[in-house]
């Protein structure tokens, strides 16, 4: 007995001492690349939602959940997370739709052209905080590059480890607890650099879609059956990368095929009232504050018809709400006072990406 | 044991045989292939240096400015001079931003890696430029092969030539080359 | 060939050991391998006695008494 | 299966609590399975080698046993019939036919080697001779290099050797036999072990013991230890300077012998100590393959204790054999009257120098590279043999210099450099840059490149050169503590709460400062593929 006290205090002690070190060790995206965030952010939610994104940058830049609260009572939740690959989509939905039943979910079908991983970067930010269980075991053996091994994955502290040259005061700050980057998993940028030109797009030999992501496309379909949520497809406005009429045409195929919406922003920029010379914050890749608003405000109404009710009369939902719009309100006005005054957001650039100040 | 001689002679003569299939295939030996070196420093000396006598990569010129592909890009790019347009995709999450240079004729790409930029392509836009074997958009296929030869791979009517870290890329539609690219192959991160 | 050629061959290697008594000479680093080369070569020169390397082991070389039983053997059997 | 995967670390999980559930007398055939195992990860390929060497070995042996035998029941039970003519005839006939099956067993296992190793290597030299005069070229081949085929066939061969020679009986059993080739720790980079040291704890039982196991589990963590944080991290300095000879000459050259000395020999024991660790925690003593060797005062002693199973198997398979061969012998006559008793004596042991370290220099590597230096360690050696009476000379006249520390710490770090620099061939592409590479040490020299940061730009950040170099410190202060006996057994009698702190700091530096995941080039072991 004393002999099993002995090792036990010991492996306690141990583990202990592990996951301390791991919890340093990972990096907790505080001091630039919020988008690493937003993940782990969903977890904090304490109450449902009606609508649920899905996708990569194309909506968590695009679409606010606040204006859809604010404008039509609709409560909603992005997940996204950068350059969500289609599988990366699907296990989050699963893990999403475990957690809670929405109405409707929103795939952003960008994701469609890439049939393989492409970085172990963007793997861990859609991978890393998705709680531990079967489905993350399954999300990461669908998406691991060939050199990424699953026990890094379930131990981060394999992965990070090199970290330990490169700790700072933040790391050891945010040891436990991390604030809220994003808005119900929207990232804010308020800051304009308006759309000059867009490259031309190149020729592709092959504008099929590759089967491994049509699989995946159907088995986010039949997940939404099965749950009774209605699925609804979009491409956002979002002028490059380059959309290709061939892709569109397989979308408004598949869409008409399987009874789903398929909506292509590309085409209602006008009907929207997106003006890519105030509405963008880099050249078009993605919208600004004001374009996310607008757009959101334009979707909003399509969800309504779709049955997506307004929840503004519950006092309790109110309540939390409330609290959201207030920070992101006060988010949005620190942002249009630091424009004025500096004509940049330091928020927003980190070193290493140049791009130029307040163009 | 007592007719083991035969036995040994046929065990002998079958592994002659393996030993001489293996070698003929060979090779597959995972990530183990650090031929003897004395070091794992791919310094390997002697018989490994000799080997690697590669072709030349391609090569684009304009102007006589050469574009070589994984080179250095701000070099390149200040030679070609003013471009008619030019471009930066920030990739998600700040890893990183590509660049899209356009200049009559055609288009220059680069990727970052380590805070300088490299050449990742270049894309022929219109039959403005030829490349320095004269191939241009327009072309025909037996253009092509008199140009680069018969070492291609086709997919989706799309032949792509490999040499050293470079691709070029040729397209055809409806008979005629629709597009000319030159592609760095990554190198090993 | 006697004990006391031997220990002749011996001693004109390392004059400063007393041979007749040492029994480590290869446990205690006496000799080196260059030293057993040159004895199993003295010894072939002069009394025709050819030590195969298969006998090169350190129960034969670590004593006087012990290499003049190795020598007796071999040239026994021959 | 990398020592440094979490793969081998699963298959080591798995392995040893099961070793010591199963019944006693079924030990040695899990080692054998896990041995098959862990070999097939290498691919499947490789299989086909060890097993053939394994067989062909094993087969031989016994043939050569079994006319051995033969011919003493035979002369036995003819003692009084045949004349004694007659006996060494039928003697000679039966080493005739033992000389076949151990010649037919070396030149295949050799044979093996010899091709998969040095075809390409002749192939190149082949095509420079023939470019000479104009000749064609030859294909180079791609040939597959099965994982510790020099390791394995040197440590098979010596058990050939052995059994030729009567030192023991053969191993009748086949599997038993496979399990003495194939033991798996010692398969990447050995030691080279011999069969009467080896066989009969592998096949022996072993019962749980927490002492035993506990110390080679020690081992184990501290060879991760020297390997990941130290070898692997300096690696990549070693790279970088020695990747670009035009940027890092003179000084540098100088610095990366150092750090390739630290690199090698971190990894090569750090290798080593796994290997045992691994060993020991099943129960089996494996022969020390290190010695302290960077604490030798001439190159003879570095040899007697850097990779000692390797430099004890050329000394008995080859060094033995050729110098007291038939034509060493007659060549030692013939020199003897033409030079002179003394110098002729030496004349064929220096010749038998040679060509052990010829073979030994090929053995490394294929490549001119490893010739080059493997001879000139045999003319360094030979070098300070005829310079002993100089010294023995010099001690006479000075008889207090030599027992002063200030000495031997000269002796010490004269033979460190010495090897450091006949090393230097083992990092350039070809031994004509490696030798303008140490002359620029002479004429390039200039100390400013330590100190204006350029060591920053050989890969390694601040944090990295201060790790690396807290963890050669512990290396040498463990090395020195160890002459004063095992640094385990001093361990054990210090408190329980030292003990912990230091199997947790080795288990955490490991985890953290370990060279190892994404971003990290899982380096294999350096003596991987010999």
């Amino acid at each position: 007995m004393k002999r099993i006290c002995k090792w036990g205090g010991i492996a306690l002690i141990w583990a202990g001492a592990f996951f301390l070190l791991q919890a340093l060790l990972v990096p907790k995206y505080m001091d630039g690349i919020p988008d690493g965030a937003l993940v782990r952010e969903y977890y904090r939610e304490t109450t449902e939602h009606d609508v649920i994104f899905i996708g990569d940058c194309e909506v968590y830049e695009n679409f606010s959940p606040v204006t859809l609260w604010e404008n039509y009572g609709i409560t909603s939740y992005v997940r996204g997370s950068p350059q969500q690959l289609i599988w990366h989509s699907y296990y989050t939905l699963k893990d999403t739709l475990e957690r809670e039943t929405p109405q409707a979910v929103v795939f952003n079908v960008l994701s469609m052209q890439y049939s393989e991983p492409q970085s172990e970067a963007y793997n861990r930010m859609a991978l890393d905080d998705l709680p531990l269980s079967v489905n993350k075991i399954q999300a990461v053996l669908a998406s691991k590059m060939e050199d990424e091994t699953l026990l890094s994955y379930i131990f981060p502290l394999f992965r990070y480890h090199s970290r330990w040259s490169e700790l700072t005061a933040s790391d050891f700050r945010y040891l436990f607890y991390q604030d809220a980057l994003s808005h119900n998993g929207f990232l804010m940028r308020a800051d304009v650099r308006p759309v000059t030109t867009i490259p031309e797009p190149k020729k592709l030999a092959n504008y099929q879609f590759a089967d491994v992501c049509y699989e995946y496309l159907d088995k986010i379909r039949l997940l939404c059956e099965e749950e009774g949520v209605e699925l609804i497809l979009i491409k956002a406005p979002s002028l490059y990368p380059h959309w290709y009429e061939e892709w569109d045409r397989q979308m408004v195929d598949y869409a008409g095929e399987h009874g789903l919406t398929y909506i292509n922003f590309l085409d209602r920029i006008d009907e929207v009232g997106l003006d890519f010379s105030t509405d963008t914050y880099d050249q078009g890749l993605h919208l600004n504050l004001s374009g996310a608003e607008k757009l959101s405000d334009y979707f909003g109404a399509i969800l309504r018809d779709a049955g997506i009710p307004d929840r503004r009369e519950d006092e309790a939902l109110s309540a939390v709400w409330a609290e959201k719009c207030e920070a992101y309100h006060a988010q949005a006005e620190a942002q249009y006072a630091e424009l004025a005054e500096k004509g940049y957001l330091t928020r927003a650039t980190t070193p290493g990406s140049q791009i130029p100040a307040g163009e | 044991m007592k007719h083991n001689g035969k036995k040994l002679s046929a065990l002998l003569l079958a592994l002659l045989l393996c030993l001489a299939l293996l070698a003929g295939c060979g090779g597959n030996n995972g990530g183990n292939d650090q031929a003897g070196g004395g070091s794992t420093n791919g310094q390997n000396s002697g018989a490994d240096g000799e080997g690697a006598q590669e072709a030349s990569a391609f090569v684009f010129v304009s102007n006589g400015v050469e574009v070589k592909m994984n080179a250095e890009a701000d070099p390149i790019v200040e030679a070609l001079g003013e471009p008619i347009s030019s471009y930066d995709a920030p990739s998600c999450a700040f890893q990183g931003t590509d660049w899209i240079y356009t200049y009559d004729g055609f288009q220059l790409n680069t990727y970052p890696l380590n805070d300088v930029n490299y050449v990742s392509s270049v894309v022929f836009t219109s039959d403005a430029v030829a490349t320095p074997e004269g191939l241009e958009i327009g072309g025909t296929r037996e253009d092509m092969i008199a140009a680069y030869g018969e070492d291609y791979t086709e997919e989706y009517g799309m032949c792509t030539y490999t040499r050293g870290d470079s691709q070029l890329s040729i397209l055809f539609g409806d008979g005629a080359i629709t597009s000319i690219e030159y592609l760095a192959v990554l190198p090993e991160q | 060939m006697t004990f006391d050629e031997l220990l002749e061959i011996l001693s004109d290697l390392h004059p400063e050991v007393d041979f007749a008594t040492e029994t480590g000479l290869i446990d205690n680093k006496v000799l080196d391998s260059f030293d057993i080369v040159s004895i199993v070569t003295e010894i072939s020169a002069n009394f025709d006695v050819s030590i195969p390397a298969g006998e090169i082991v350190p129960e034969n070389f670590n004593s006087a008494q012990a290499l003049f039983e190795l020598v007796e053997r071999l040239s026994d059997e021959d | 299966m990398l020592f440094t995967s979490f793969g081998f670390i699963l298959f080591l999980a798995i392995l040893f609590p099961l070793y010591y559930l199963v019944p006693k007398r079924l030990q040695w055939m899990l080692l054998l399975a896990a041995s098959y195992v862990f070999y097939a990860f290498a691919g499947w390929g490789c299989l086909i080698f060890i097993a053939v060497t394994t067989v062909t070995c094993w087969y031989a042996s016994l043939r050569m046993d079994r006319l051995q035998k033969r011919q003493s029941l035979y002369l036995k039970a003819r003692k009084e019939a045949l004349t004694s003519g007659e006996k060494k005839a039928y003697k000679a006939q039966v080493k005739r036919k033992k000389l076949g099956w151990f010649l037919a067993a070396l030149l295949l296992n050799f044979g093996i080697l010899a091709v998969l190793k040095y075809t390409n290597f002749a192939i190149v030299n082949l095509n420079a001779v023939s470019a000479l005069f104009g000749g064609g070229q030859l294909q180079l081949v791609d040939l597959l290099l099965p994982m510790g085929i020099s390791f394995y066939t040197f440590q098979t061969i010596g058990y050939v050797i052995d059994v030729y020679r009567g030192k023991y009986p053969p191993q009748e059993s086949l599997p038993r036999f496979a399990l003495f080739v194939s033991f798996f720790p010692q398969l990447v980079q050995g030691p080279i072990s011999r069969y009467d040291d080896l066989a009969p704890h592998l096949l022996g039982e072993h019962p749980f013991d927490r002492r035993t196991v506990s110390f080679g589990l020690q081992r184990i963590l501290w060879g991760y230890f020297k390997k990941m944080v130290v070898a692997d991290r300096l690696l990549t300095a070693v790279t970088a300077i020695i990747g670009a000879p035009e940027t890092y000459d003179g000084i540098f050259v100088l610095l990366g012998m150092f750090l390739y000395a630290l690199e090698l020999y971190a990894d090569f024991t750090g290798g080593i100590d796994i290997t045992i660790g691994i060993a020991n925690t099943l129960g089996v003593p494996v022969k020390e393959n290190f010695i302290r060797p960077y604490f030798s005062k001439n190159i003879e002693e570095y040899w007697r204790r850097w990779h000692i199973t390797m430099g004890t198997w050329f000394r008995d398979y080859i060094f033995y054999p050729v110098s007291v061969s038939r034509p060493m012998l007659s060549i030692s006559k013939k020199s003897r009257s033409l030079l002179g008793p003394e110098l002729g004596k030496r004349v064929p042991v220096y010749l038998a120098t040679l060509i052990t370290w010829f073979a030994t220099g090929i053995w490394h590597g294929a490549s001119w590279n490893f010739i080059v230096w493997g001879l000139l360690n045999g003319v360094v050696i030979i070098i300070s043999q005829e310079c002993a009476p100089l010294y023995r000379r010099f001690h006479e006249r000075f008889p207090k210099v030599g027992a002063t520390f200030g000495w031997r710490l000269f002796q010490v770090v004269r033979t460190f450099w010495l090897m450091s620099a006949l090393r230097s061939l083992d990092c350039y592409r070809d031994v004509p840059l490696t030798f303008s590479m140490v002359g620029t040490i002479f004429t390039r020299f200039s100390l400013t490149p330590l100190f204006d940061g350029s060591l920053l730009e050989l890969g390694l950040g601040a944090g990295d050169w201060i790790v690396a170099g807290l963890g050669c410190l512990l290396i040498l202060g463990v090395s020195l503590r160890q002459r004063r006996g095992s640094v385990r057994e001093q361990l054990e009698r210090s408190p329980a709460a030292a003990r912990y702190a230091v199997a947790f700091g080795l288990t955490f530096a490991v985890l953290v400062f370990g060279a190892y995941g994404v971003g990290y080039d899982a380096s294999q072991f350096i003596y991987n593929q010999f």
